[in-house]
């Protein structure tokens, strides 16, 4: 039987969830779990590449890429481009980093604070957002910014007084970073759980693949591996929020 | 040999050759003389068809040309059988003097390397400059790049040769020597045209005198004819004011 | 092949940055401009040391990309401030600097080397025959400069300076890295936040290109104009 | 950090030298067209160049990288756009159009009499150009050729915007891994490498100028483009 | 009224002036020929301290330099009270005619606007250019730029004029016009010091000629004694050659 190359596209940059570029072996979270599933898929063979954030979702358009995977959220306008399989690869708790005497905990504390610019289009602009919308009384003032400024740099940013707060998944190693440079730093009880998915270029013939990645990611969350993985890159296991 | 009728030409809106005729035998040296933007260089471009007239015919013995038709052959048939020397001498920047008056050799003349050699020698020794061949125009004095233009006009034997203004980019103390060349040129024999500002020389040397003015030829005779009895009240004045510089 | 749906509410939301991005080159411009003028005086007059360093400047700021002395500011200035402040005794976060002044430091920074070669140019351009004419007549050196030298070299920069506005307007774009939002910035934005990607961007392009288009041919026409007087 | 670093290099390099190359090519066609005023065809060039020099670079990554894959879709031929891939071409034709305001002023500054005294002898136009024309136009354009490859240079820092892994990108990388504790000495680091690339490229092609130079010691009378481009 | 002794200049490796010594009285009119290269129009620089000579010393009337001390005073003072008239022709461009020949006295003498307009206006129209007093340099012919800047220095009424080739960078026909105005100065008896290579002029107005070759004076008299009977050889040479070609 035919084994069918299936070209992935991992984010290059957002450890401890995947990380690693052209060249260099993808490691994290959603690396792992693409193997172990792959490991019950023979009749595909894997084949991942690190690829910065906006090489995966042109890429995956065109078909250059048969799945991205990078922490993505469910949104209308990506179920109207892409395949998304109906089980979550993984989830991601967004939580509140400020200074400790900040006394900020909730979304609600952030009335009047400056927060740090939210990435354009992502899933924490989408939940800020709708949060807003929800809670008009309460207004809160988010920037949307295209910039890649990595989120240890936001960190300190926070640290020193340049922002107020930062609204973050918690699963990109946040914690390693404040503990490493000893920040003055915390993190509220989460403000809101997202599923994360993988991506899969729309075609007749992908959508049997869907359907293969849904079922083993299934069987992996049912015979505990997910939790297992969870462990191992986040220190806790998010398993528990994933429905 | 060589004969112009009715040269037209105008730059954009100014008129600058308004109907020129002029015919010249073998053997004649022919001066031009003329106030300054009278069209006496765009004439000597015409005949190499640098410049392009609105109307008009040229003879060149056997080739003929009408200038609303151009024709390639004709055009390249004249330039071979003319050389032309500028007032800006205009020798090539890259190339050392014996490169410059062997390159037209060899490249349009295909003539070998060897015999261009010889013949470039021959006449930049002619010119006195056989102690320059190597030197690029860079590191030569005015009357030095105008005597290697000469030379790289003589080398391709022309039937006739065409100097414009060859004294008047030179330092006072060069012009002597440019011009003891090209008497001597004159003097052996070989058809010339010569647009110059220097009134005695042209005396000296040409056996015909054209005065133009406002693009047109306004007198043409005897040097005797034009600077001892100029009929035309422009020319007397235009001596005039010559004569009373020098 | 084009969303028409897309493109007009696009160049709405992109045109929009048009302004903040004009006035954030013209604030450049004019820095860069001063800074640049002075370096060439001092090239121009050859003062000595002096003449070394601003040399040693423009080979720094000419050998090193835009976008790292960008990263470098965003680093490397607010400590730099801070520790600056706290030398004269004022308190002072110097974290708390925005991003835009960064920008304008940075692209400062950058570009006074190259305005410094623009205005060396135009000074060289000047023929010093007329100023052996001044001193003849006994002009004084600030009366020489005043009234003949710079009425000419200011002419003579024209085109070169047009030239630089557009090289600021450009530069501008790197902003993005540290997100100020220019006109390619807001169409990334913009592009980011409906996945229209390609509109955007050449909604954008053609607004660069109009805005060269008016500023070149714009310092074309002051030229002309000017040209006769010199 | 260095050694790594040192690894991405020879991408860099090897998209400079693409740029170099395709971009040559695409300057000496669409210099030609200009030059010689071909209707319709010579606008265009005058189009691509202007989008060249007017767009900033970024931009000009950006549409390539968008833009390319829907080129390719509509020739039907396989995706083979990669990032390195639109990098490198989007930077060919930023070069090109760049290197095209190099060329042509030089052409156009070899002067009128040459022409003429070439025409004049009867070379054919070829003749014209190879002999004479062409090795003019060289010596005049060196120096700023020289500063259009040092401004690729700059640009191919850019690339890493579009995903492709250069020099850039990997200095990214390695911040990251170490949880971004030493930007600021890191840009630093990148700052050095860059311009000891740009160091190396200059003093190529100050070798060639000094050469060409023997058949004009005095200064050319093109003036070489000094301004950045970005 | 003008005195100059042993003034050494060099560029750089090349000694340019090896030594000049050079007495003007008051009503001269001397005309500085020589060679090209010899220092002719650097003598006239050393004179406005355009140029700084490496020893000498200047004595104007009563004031005096040694040129090893420089003096402030001393130079500003010799510039007002001497003019000098360029080959290059030097007009200011970013002004109008008749601003060229009003901004000094405005500017340096303190005169009013309309006394410094009205002084321009005579000058400008002793030179023939009352019809371009609005023009701007880069609407002028050579011979009217010339002339501006002859009205410019005759404006600031000077006690010595200096014209350094004042026609060389004009074309033919424009010399003369220019050549009129000069000589109308002289002979309204201001003291002049002019640089020139027409020889055929220079006998004509002035009372002296001083030969100038490589950096001193090899020859000083009367037009007579020079032109007619040269007893220096280098003279005699420079004299044939540049007679040779007029
Ligand atoms: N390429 C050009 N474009 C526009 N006008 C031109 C061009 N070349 C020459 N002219 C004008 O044509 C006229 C005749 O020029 P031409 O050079 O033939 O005069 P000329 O008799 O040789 O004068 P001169 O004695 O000054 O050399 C002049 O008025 C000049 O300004
Ligand atoms: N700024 C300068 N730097 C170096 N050398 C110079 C400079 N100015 C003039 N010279 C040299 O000094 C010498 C004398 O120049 P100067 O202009 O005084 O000669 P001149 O007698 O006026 O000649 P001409 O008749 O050609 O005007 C020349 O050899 C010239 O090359
Ligand atoms: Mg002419
Ligand atoms: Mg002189």
């Amino acid at each position: 039987q035919d084994v069918r190359n299936i070209k992935i596209a991992t984010a290059a940059e957002s450890k401890p969830l995947s990380w690693g570029a052209i060249g260099v072996e993808p490691q994290g979270y959603e690396p792992d779990v693409l193997k172990a599933i792959n490991a019950k898929l023979p009749q595909y063979k894997f084949e991942m590449e690190g690829a910065a954030d906006i090489a995966q979702e042109t890429g995956l358009a065109t078909g250059k890429y048969d799945i991205a995977t990078g922490g993505y959220y469910r949104a209308p306008a990506r179920e109207k481009q892409f395949l998304i399989p109906e089980s979550p690869i993984g989830a991601s708790l967004i939580k509140i980093y400020s200074r400790k005497d900040s006394g900020i905990n909730e979304m609600k504390d952030l009335v009047g604070k400056k927060i740090v610019p939210v990435t354009a289009g992502g899933g924490i602009y989408k939940f800020a957002t709708q949060w807003q919308e929800q809670n008009p009384d309460y207004q809160i003032e988010i920037t949307a910014s295209s910039a890649g400024i990595p989120y240890p740099d936001r960190l300190k940013e926070v640290q020193n007084g340049k922002y107020d707060a930062l609204v973050l998944p918690s699963n990109l190693g946040e914690q390693t970073v404040i503990d490493q440079q000893k920040l003055d730093i915390k993190a509220s009880e989460p403000v809101a759980i997202n599923n994360t998915f993988v991506l899969i270029h729309r075609s007749e013939e992908n959508k049997a693949l869907s359907e293969d990645i849904d079922k083993a990611l299934k069987e992996l969350k049912a015979d505990g591996t997910l939790a297992k993985l969870s462990q191992k890159w986040f220190g806790e296991d998010i398993t528990t929020y994933m429905k | 040999m060589l004969e112009l009728k009715d040269l037209r030409l105008s730059y954009g809106n100014t008129q600058v050759l308004n109907g020129v005729d002029l015919s010249v035998k073998r053997g004649d040296v022919v001066s031009i003389i003329g106030p300054s933007g009278t069209g006496k260089t765009t004439l000597l471009k015409c005949i190499n068809y640098l410049v392009k007239p609105a109307s008009g015919t040229i003879a060149f013995d056997k080739v003929k040309m009408d200038y609303q038709r151009p024709d390639k052959t004709a055009v390249q048939a004249i330039r071979l059988r003319t050389a032309m020397v500028f007032q800006q001498f205009n020798v090539f920047k890259n190339m050392t003097v014996i490169q410059n008056v062997m390159d037209p050799l060899v490249v349009v003349q295909r003539k070998s390397r060897d015999e261009a050699r010889a013949i470039a020698l021959k006449e930049l020794n002619r010119v006195g400059l056989s102690d320059k061949l190597d030197s690029y125009p860079s590191q030569l004095s005015g009357g030095q790049l105008q005597r290697t233009g000469i030379a790289r006009a003589l080398a391709i034997k022309p039937d006739v040769m065409l100097f414009d203004e060859p004294t008047s980019s030179l330092d006072p103390e060069l012009v002597g020597e440019v011009l003891r060349v090209i008497k001597d040129v004159t003097s052996s024999g070989i058809t010339s045209l010569l647009v110059t500002h220097e009134m005695q020389f042209a005396k000296n040397i040409s056996n015909r005198i054209v005065f133009m003015d406002r693009g047109v030829v306004a007198a043409d005779g005897s040097p005797a004819e034009i600077f001892d009895a100029p009929s035309n009240p422009r020319l007397a004045q235009f001596l005039n004011s010559e004569l009373a510089i020098q | 092949m084009f969303d028409s749906e897309v493109l007009l509410p696009d160049l709405w939301d992109i045109l929009g940055a048009v302004p903040m991005t004009l006035l954030m080159a013209l604030a450049i411009f004019v820095f860069s401009t001063i800074v640049g003028s002075l370096f060439a005086m001092v090239e121009y007059r050859r003062i000595t040391v002096l003449r070394e360093l601003v040399v040693a400047y423009k080979v720094a700021f000419k050998g090193v990309p835009m976008v790292i002395v960008i990263f470098l500011a965003y680093y490397g200035l607010p400590p730099a401030l801070q520790f600056l402040a706290a030398l004269v005794g004022i308190e002072f976060n110097g974290h708390l600097t925005p991003n835009w002044v960064t920008l304008i430091v940075a692209l400062t920074a950058c570009v006074a080397a190259f305005q410094a070669e623009v205005v060396k140019g135009a000074l060289n351009s000047f023929d010093t025959g007329q100023a052996d004419a001044a001193y003849s007549l006994g002009y004084k050196r600030s009366q020489l400069f005043r009234r003949v030298m710079l009425p000419q070299v200011i002419v003579a920069a024209i085109p070169d300076l047009a030239n630089s506005f557009m090289v600021i307007m450009k530069a501008l774009s790197l902003g993005f890295a540290i997100e100020v939002v220019d006109i390619f910035a807001q169409s990334q934005l913009t592009a980011a936040l409906n996945f229209y990607y390609l509109e955007a961007f050449l909604i954008a392009v053609v607004i660069y290109m109009v805005i060269a288009y008016i500023v070149t041919h714009g310092a074309d026409r002051v030229e002309a104009a000017l040209r006769a007087r010199t | 950090m260095i050694p790594e670093l040192l690894k991405a290099l020879p991408l860099t390099l090897a998209i400079t030298f693409t740029a170099m190359i395709v971009g040559f090519c695409l300057a000496l066609i669409a210099t030609t067209f200009r030059v010689r005023r071909v209707p319709v065809i010579s606008h265009l060039a005058d189009l691509y160049v202007s989008y060249a020099r007017s767009v900033p670079v970024v931009l000009q990554l950006f549409v390539a990288f968008y833009g390319l894959p829907l080129v390719v879709g509509l020739l039907e031929i396989e995706d083979f756009v990669s990032p390195t891939v639109a990098a490198m071409l989007g930077l060919s034709f930023y070069h090109g159009g760049y290197l095209s305001e190099v060329m042509r002023p030089a052409y156009l500054a070899v002067d009128r009499g040459q022409h003429d005294a070439a025409d004049s002898l009867g070379y054919t136009f070829r003749q014209k150009l190879t002999r004479v024309l062409g090795p003019q136009a060289v010596h005049i354009a060196l120096p700023g050729y020289g500063n259009s490859i040092i401004y690729l240079i700059h640009n191919v820092a850019l690339v890493m915007y579009i995903g492709a892994a250069d020099v850039m990108a990997t200095a990214h990388l390695v911040m990251e891994r170490d949880y971004n504790q030493y930007q600021f000495e890191t840009y630093l680091v990148l700052a050095v490498i860059y311009a000891l690339l740009c160091l190396a490229a200059w003093l190529v092609v100050r070798f060639f100028e000094l050469r060409s130079s023997k058949f004009a010691p005095r200064a050319a009378p093109a003036k070489a483009t000094i301004m950045a481009s970005v």
